[in-house]
């Protein structure tokens, strides 16, 4: 429950930073992890990786929100990419049409490779 | 087995009671996991509906879950959301949306319920919404 | 804020759902998180209690949460967990245990809920149990 | 929910192992730990450490089964301590007369300095 999301970051070379999610991604933790995006993105990060491996269940008003981080990532010319999504997850971003505008995919490794 | 009734307040994470119900209910009936999954995103989706769009001045959702089939032969799980609220016209709801990125930020909540489950029906009126999801084993 | 009436069949992990609420309620009154986590450990132990010992054949619990004081000035919450089986003597159940380190093994529900709620009332008979728990914010 | 407990075992030199638990000790995760316990016993360890920082919420039939792996500590001359206990969990444990016969530590460090 929120028992609010957690977010670790891995700021890493060449303007990449992972953001670890841990928990539901709800409206609040839609607006959290766009918080932290925006703070990367000033910070000069232009490829960041979602890795929602210990995200077990959003809504979507949430991934809403996350459609946002896209959209400004592509006004920068940047890259959003997901990895580590739950089956379940994985089909509601495809539901909700996500899939054509960000990638996403089934490992860390296959990500960050994709990436850089 | 009895059905299971829940009369939630629209408060935050009241969705994932709901949702959490469902997954338990779904496991004692030996659903595949990823089965269980679907039907708690669904769930998360019906609720927030009605906690979003309801208008309802009565601000409680009633979820009553429901397993299909026998205790010893489980077929599947059939949840309802009922809200009482002023209700929607669900041919306006389901108009196609457009294609830019900025289209897709809201209508998807009934999309993701009917790709989840296996049946959704809706009865909406004046008195308000039922959304009822069915998903079989 | 209404009451929340949770309907929920004795099955495994229901005892989450009903502490899941009230996490989710005292949450949303603004209660301390420690205090929360007294509630919700509390309401777990209730729900057990009656799964475990109600001897019920009606297979479930009805568990109703309620906010004391009024909307905008949240006083605590109060917590009622009904089972429908066959009762119990207090008296008896409350006698003090051994101290030897086997006798600590059961006997520990009701001390616990003591232990962590402000309050704690109980009716049982022939009809059934009501545990009603109090937590002042 | 059972959504089951994980354990994770780091088997240490001189006989310790520490036991990390992530989620519900109910009845069936109670019964994993004891199971756990017991093949580390089996393997020669005599003192065990149960790491709860992950575990948010217990029930008294688990932490009853935690009762018998003390009994089983105290018959062989062994030692089953605790830490990182919520406040809530550290409560419980105290109302069921627990802390009498395990040592409770506020700290992975604090526990290892003092079975070690
Ligand atoms: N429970 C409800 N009560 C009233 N209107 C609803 C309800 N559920 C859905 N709707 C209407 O249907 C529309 C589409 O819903 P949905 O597909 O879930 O998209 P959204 O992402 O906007 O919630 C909503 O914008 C709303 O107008
Ligand atoms: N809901 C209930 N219905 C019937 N008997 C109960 C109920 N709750 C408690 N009891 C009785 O009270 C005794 C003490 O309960 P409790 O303190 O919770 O200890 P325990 O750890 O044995 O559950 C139980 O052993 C049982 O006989």
């Amino acid at each position: 429950m929120t028992e609010s999301l957690k977010l670790t970051v891995d700021e890493r070379d060449d303007g990449l930073a992972v953001v670890y999610t841990d928990g539901y991604i709800n409206n609040q933790g839609g607006e959290e992890i766009a918080a932290t995006a925006y703070r990367l993105i000033d910070a000069g990060h232009r490829k960041l990786l979602l890795n929602l491996a210990e995200t077990k269940i959003v809504n979507s008003i949430g991934i809403s929100i996350l459609i946002e981080i896209i959209e400004k990532m592509l006004e920068i010319d940047g890259q959003l990419s997901f990895c580590c999504l739950t089956p379940t997850i994985a089909k509601t971003f495809h539901i909700m049409g996500l899939a054509q505008y960000a990638q996403i995919h089934e490992t860390e490794e296959e990500a960050l490779a994709a990436l850089t | 087995m009895q059905p299971v009734t829940l009369t939630l307040p629209m408060i935050t994470d009241m969705e994932l009671t709901a949702s959490h119900t469902a997954g338990a209910l779904g496991r004692q009936i030996g659903m595949a996991s990823d089965q269980i999954d679907e039907i708690k995103q669904a769930v998360v989706e019906a609720c927030i509906n009605a906690f979003e769009h309801s208008g309802a001045i009565r601000r409680e959702v009633v979820v009553q879950l429901d397993v299909l089939g026998t205790d010893d032969a489980p077929e599947g799980m059939r949840i309802s959301v009922r809200d009482f609220g002023t209700g929607f016209n669900l041919d306006r709801a389901r108009n196609p949306r457009g294609e830019r990125l900025v289209d897709l930020k809201r209508g998807h909540g009934l999309r993701i319920i009917e790709g989840l489950m296996d049946e959704i029906h809706i009865e909406s009126d004046g008195g308000g919404t039922t959304v009822v999801m069915t998903k079989l084993r």
